[in-house]
């Protein structure tokens, strides 16, 4: 974060061109008849600008250490148990 | 061991250091904030101990006439609430965990003392909510809330006591995050993973939960008083809700809450026996390694509090597998503790009375877990009494047990005092016979057949239920019995050395009561977890620690 | 006091003797735990107590010990949960011939349709030996008929039906509470299942018989005009009805649902869901318009109009491919 | 009372830290590490307090996709996209702040905190507006709702059921409403932080709170990233 050495400045912009690419992109995909691969699409493309807010933005990228990288992936797999347990009930319940 | 036997120079410490209520109220100092929590905690054990002894007088007969039906309705709903909420869930990580979890990592405090004391302040507010919402009408819809009862047929004040769950929420999850900031920042030198007290352990796995646990049922709770304020159809089956997502995503904190409530107990099991027996805990890694394996399957296994209500028989299939993986590390530390004894040399002070009253009452309440896991008798005994007997076991039976084995043992170092031997260890046989006396019963109750939440039953239940609420009394003056002495030992007690029970362990190598920042200099620590070995046999290296 | 005092629920159906066994089972299996559990803390504390200049032996652990206890009580836990669900899918697949009574559970009383056209208040009348399949549903909060002597326990949604079967054993009769909190007088709602001997039953039909339930559905089917659309030759706007109960139904988007009753349920409060291929969603809807009774009325007719090929039998309703929407029986 | 020796351990290097070191902290460094690591378990909290609401969204959806699909299509897309691009700038903004603390460049520092907190107020702004227009469509659940006769996407004939739809509507004001709740706090936060900022309390040395206040700023765009395909584009096609 404090490397003072190269100016960051130049990636926070790129990474800023890329998020409203992405954006621009979720709203023309919307658009177009996909079928199921729609919702694919915009959560595929919703998740691409939430990494790359995380690494770069919030500097997940050049942490000192791992710990910071383990709250978020273990934050993500309990949200994870949350949905998918509840949905192995939703999915499985007009089966019997 | 006390050898000064003349009244030491009144040193100075947290508790003379400053006087005056803004000494107290403005505190940032952890053993203060850790005792303004013993404080409001003991409060509020007392009045949803006051509304289980009235639940229990009025099943003494089968038809109800101590109580109307909506006040009894009443009564169990805030006896759930207030002692889930405002006593379980805070009280061994807000109490001990508060006062000793710095001492014993060796840190002069919590990594965020402010928030420490602004999760104290959000328990009070959200106590005073509580209160509020009981004397001006209560809440009739039991602890958990199901819907559409709670959001749609319920006319008592849900909102209110929704609201004062939703603020004692946070205060818990403040507290998490402190430890798990102060666990992995501020250990003292030498203090590695592998040298950490259980203690410390167990409350590292129960801030997990405490920090993604209770944000689910802060959601859950605002959206039954937005549904019920503003008549949406999120839970309710008329306006095309389902009233299973509310009971999917309420289990979703509770079962891990019972986790939150039962950690910590164990963690002041895993500090009492090693002490008392006088020897290093048996299978180290295993005891820590099994309380992380706690908080993680904990949050598995939440549908199996729903096997009847309704969800898909393969989802209550998936979920009976994963509760019986929960049972594992819970067994294993049960056996651990048990081992740690063989060959020890072992001291019946009180403390070591109520860590045999939790391994007793722990591992029957572990084992009727069991029975509910398996689907075939779940069937017939959910929201029976074998489920009140059942979580009372764990929670009264293991959580209490812990809770009072803990307030005996660290007694001496937060007050400076020495409670009174005799009285203790006849409070705690008073209590071990009042429980079994009082829940006992309710497991033969609960296989019978009899309801929970009932407030008339036929009458062939009535015999279980007058032995029930016998031992009720029994356990009641047993709970009071330490209230006394240990205000008596307050201000008569003898006063406490520096390390009593000669335990293992950095909170015991500072002064009784220790001074505001805990240790004239950072220790340094240089041996291992629970050597007993070294203290007994003499040959032990002080942590370069003044007194 | 003592006169009426039972330490076991009585035994009444062949769901009990199951669970008993599997309850038995596991009250040797913890027993024995809690005796070596408390046997170790007694000789532990009394063969190794503190005295004067003996010191404690350590030991660090052994880690075969530590595995050993913890494989053999996963084993142990395993057989229990096979055990368990082998029980429980017993209990939760209702038998196709099963003789069907409809139950609505309303705060603080049941009531029960039988489907040769019976009504109940409070109170069950079941042949001994012949399998009875319970479809309930909740007119407002949530429920749960519970009967101890036969160990079935099943929650009763509203919005939707839930299912549960007993084949009584014993005459007698039996308490029946309601499980799930549900309001002031939650512990009120109590009643009896009273297990009658063949002949009594048939005694006991042939008193109050309005007609069989399906009779009231037609009356309600002719009333609502249900028939000016609903018509035996394929010229009606709606599809026919003749033997469609519990075959598979083209719907409009492309998924095949099973027509059980709760499709029957949500197609008459909710038409729109679930439109048949091939037809025009002009059905208004009767939510609010069809008491629980009619609806339960409807859905006996609608069976009654021929039964659809066997359903499969394994499960308590035939097998729809896709996960549909709405609420179905569980 | 005896005047005992000197409470506050005298540690030889006290003096030299910054006044901003708080005492139970050994150096700073392990200050800033705690702030971080503490901001970032609250986001954690977050995580599972706005995925309780993801997952109740997953399940309707699910259920009741051709409801939502007519509801979510009565919202304008226009108005959510424009959001997401502010919210996008302000991130970039807030990280600009932070590289202005770190090269101690006064003037950067302040402009981009104010154009962060405007950034903030238009995506409010937008958001009143598309509340406004809820509120006259009579799309705001509760007694005044009403839905009737809106065709669902892709089946013309077929009319989405009101009870559903009111559904959709429920969630969508909880989950923004949630959301802009946290954008009011986040101004909050930042005002506070302009004020410090103003009084020069951020050297290169030390800017912490510009650091964590960035961390919850972040963490509410990313929210919105995710809000804004789930509840305004459903089943856009034609």
């Amino acid at each position: 974060m404090s490397d003072h050495a190269k100016s960051p400045v130049k990636s926070y912009f790129a990474v800023w061109g890329a998020l409203l690419l992405g954006t621009y992109l979720t709203y023309k995909a919307a658009f177009i008849e996909l079928g199921a691969f729609n919702s694919a699409v915009a959560l595929i493309i919703a998740t691409t600008k939430a990494l790359l807010v995380a690494l770069f933005f919030m500097h997940l990228k050049g942490a000192s250490e791992k710990l910071l990288k383990l709250v978020v992936i273990s934050t993500i797999f309990f949200l994870f148990i949350l949905m998918a347990l509840s949905m192995a009930d939703y999915a499985t319940r007009w089966w019997s | 061991m006390a050898t000064a036997l003349a009244a030491p120079v009144e040193r100075e410490n947290y508790l003379n250091k400053e006087y005056g209520v803004a000494s107290w109220l403005l505190t940032t100092d952890h053993k203060r904030i850790a005792l303004l929590y013993l404080i409001s905690i003991t409060f509020f054990f007392f009045i949803g101990g006051f509304f289980a002894l009235l639940i229990r007088l009025e099943l003494l007969t089968p038809a109800g006439d101590l109580v109307q039906a909506d006040t009894y309705n009443k009564l169990f709903t805030m006896h759930g609430q207030v002692m889930v909420f405002f006593f379980l869930i805070p009280s061994i990580p807000a109490v001990l965990g508060n006062f000793l979890i710095p001492i014993m990592i060796g840190a002069k405090d919590l990594a965020f003392p402010r928030i420490n004391l602004l999760s104290w302040y959000l328990y009070i507010i959200a106590g005073i909510m509580m209160l509020h919402c009981m004397l001006t009408g209560g809440v009739d819809t039991g602890w958990t809330f199901y819907t559409p009862f709670s959001t749609a047929f319920s006319n008592t004040k849900v909102i209110e006591a929704g609201l004062a769950i939703f603020v004692s929420g946070f205060s818990s999850i403040l507290t998490g995050l402190n430890f798990v900031v102060t666990v992995h920042r501020m250990r003292a030198p030498g203090m590695t993973w592998s040298r950490l007290p259980l203690f410390v352990w167990s409350h590292y796995a129960t801030s997990i939960i405490q920090i993604l646990g209770t944000p689910v049922i802060a959601i859950t709770l605002v959206l039954v008083v937005a549904e019920r304020a503003l008549h949406l159809g999120i839970f309710d089956p008329k306006l095309g809700g389902d009233p299973l997502l509310f009971q999917h995503l309420f289990w979703f904190y509770s079962h891990p809450a019972v986790y939150i409530m039962i950690l910590p107990s164990m963690g002041v099991i895993s500090e009492i026996i090693p002490c008392f027996s006088r020897k290093r805990i048996f299978g180290y890694h295993f005891v820590a390694l099994s309380s992380l394996a706690i908080a993680v399957f904990g949050f598995l296994v939440w549908a199996h509090h729903m096997f009847v209500a309704g969800i898909s028989v393969y989802a209550a299939l998936i979920f009976s597998l994963l509760s019986y993986s929960v049972a594992v590390p819970s067994a294993v530390k049960v056996f651990n503790w048990t081992a740690t004894m063989y060959k020890g040399s072992i001291h019946y002070d009180a403390p070591m009375l109520y860590a045999y009253g939790f391994l007793g009452l722990f591992t029957m309440g572990g084992l009727t877990g069991l029975f509910l896991a398996a689907l075939g008798i779940d069937v017939h005994v959910t929201d029976t009494y074998f489920v009140i007997a059942h979580f009372h076991y764990i929670m009264v039976g293991g959580a209490v047990m812990g809770y009072l084995g803990g307030l005996h043992f660290w007694w001496p170092k937060i007050s400076g005092k020495l409670y009174p031997e005799g009285w203790a260890r006849l409070a705690a046989l008073i209590v071990f016979i009042g429980f079994n006396l009082t829940f006992f019963p309710q497991f033969i109750l609960g296989y019978l057949g009899m309801p929970r939440r009932y407030f008339q039953y036929p009458g062939e239940f009535q015999v279980l239920n007058v032995l029930s609420t016998a031992g009720a009394t029994v356990l009641g003056v047993g709970y009071l019995l330490p209230m006394i002495y240990f205000l008596w030992s307050m201000r008569y007690g003898k006063p406490a050395p520096d390390n009593p029970w000669k335990a293992a362990g950095l909170e015991w190598q500072t002064q009784s009561p220790p001074t505001t920042f805990n240790f004239e200099q950072e220790p340094v620590v240089t041996w291992e977890a629970y050597n007993y070995d070294e203290i007994d046999t003499g040959h032990k290296e002080e942590a370069h620690v003044v007194g | 006091m003592f006169d009426n005092f039972p330490l076991w629920p009585a035994r009444a159906s062949t769901a009990a003797g199951n669970v008993d066994a599997l309850y038995i089972f596991l009250l040797i299996v913890s027993g024995m735990m809690t005796l070596l559990i408390f046997a170790a803390l007694v000789i532990f504390a009394a063969r190794y107590r503190h005295r004067k200049g003996v010191l404690a032996e350590q030991i660090e652990g052994s880690i075969p010990l530590e595995i050993t206890w913890s494989i053999i009580p996963l084993g142990v836990f395993m057989v229990i949960f096979a055990w368990g669900a082998v029980v429980y899918f017993k209990e939760r697949t209702p038998p196709r011939d099963a003789s069907e009574v409809y139950v609505v559970a309303k705060q603080w009383m049941w009531k029960l349709q039988h489907a040769e056209g019976q009504r109940e208040i409070n109170s069950l009348h079941i042949p001994v030996g012949r399998d009875v399949k319970l479809i309930m549903t909740s007119q407002d909060v949530i429920h749960s008929f519970f009967v101890p002597a036969f160990r079935q326990k099943q929650d009763v949604l509203p919005g939707r039906y839930t299912v549960t079967w007993f084949h009584p054993t014993k005459a007698g009769t039996y308490h029946l509470f309601c499980a799930e909190y549900c309001g002031t007088q939650h512990s009120g709602m109590i009643g009896d299942i009273v297990v009658l001997e063949p002949a009594q039953y048939e005694a006991w039909m042939n008193g109050g018989n309005t007609g069989p339930l399906s009779a009231t559905g037609e009356k309600i089917f002719a009333e609502l005009g249900c028939a000016t659309c609903h018509r035996a030759d394929t010229q009606g706007r709606g599809p026919t009805l003749q033997g469609m109960f519990g075959r598979p139904v083209q719907l409009q988007d492309g998924r095949t649902v099973t027509a059980d009753e709760n499709y029957i349920r949500e197609s008459i409060l909710d038409p729109g869901s679930k439109v048949v291929s091939g037809f025009k969603p002009v059905m208004p809807t009767f939510q609010g318009l069809v008491s629980e009774e009619q609806l339960s009325a409807l859905v006996a007719y609608v069976k009654s109009m021929g039964e659809g090929p066997a359903m499969k039998t394994n499960t308590a309703l035939a097998q729809p491919t896709a996960p549909t929407k709405g609420n179905q029986v569980q | 009372m005896l005047d005992s020796q000197a409470a506050v351990p005298t540690s030889s290097h006290e003096d030299i830290h910054s006044p901003a070191l708080l005492h139970h902290f050994a150096t700073e460094e392990q200050q800033r590490n705690a702030s971080s690591f503490g901001m970032w378990i609250f986001l954690a909290t977050e995580v599972m307090f706005f995925g309780g609401l993801f997952c109740s969204y997953l399940i309707y959806r699910l259920w009741y996709f051709g409801d939502f699909g007519a509801a979510s299509k009565s919202i304008d897309a226009t108005l959510g996209a424009t959001n997401t691009a502010v919210l996008i700038c302000s991130s970039l903004t807030v990280v600009l702040a932070i590289w202005g603390a770190q090269i101690a460049n006064r003037k950067l520092m302040i402009g981009s905190l104010i154009l962060t907190m405007l950034f903030g107020l238009a995506f409010l702004g937008i958001k009143g507006k598309e509340y406004k227009d809820k509120f006259e469509e009579h799309h705001v659940p509760g007694a005044s709702f009403s839905f009737e006769k809106v065709p669902i996407p892709g089946h013309p004939d077929q009319y989405a059921n009101p009870r559903h739809a009111q559904i959709f509507f429920a969630l969508y004001f909880i989950m923004t409403g949630l959301h802009a709740l946290h954008m009011v706090v986040g101004l909050g936060i930042f005002t506070w932080l302009l004020t410090m900022a103003w009084k020069g309390r951020f050297t290169p040395e030390y800017h912490t709170p510009l650091e964590v206040g960035g961390l919850y700023w972040h963490f509410v765009d990313i929210v919105w990233i995710y809000l804004f395909p789930l509840l305004y584009l459903i089943d856009r096609h034609p």
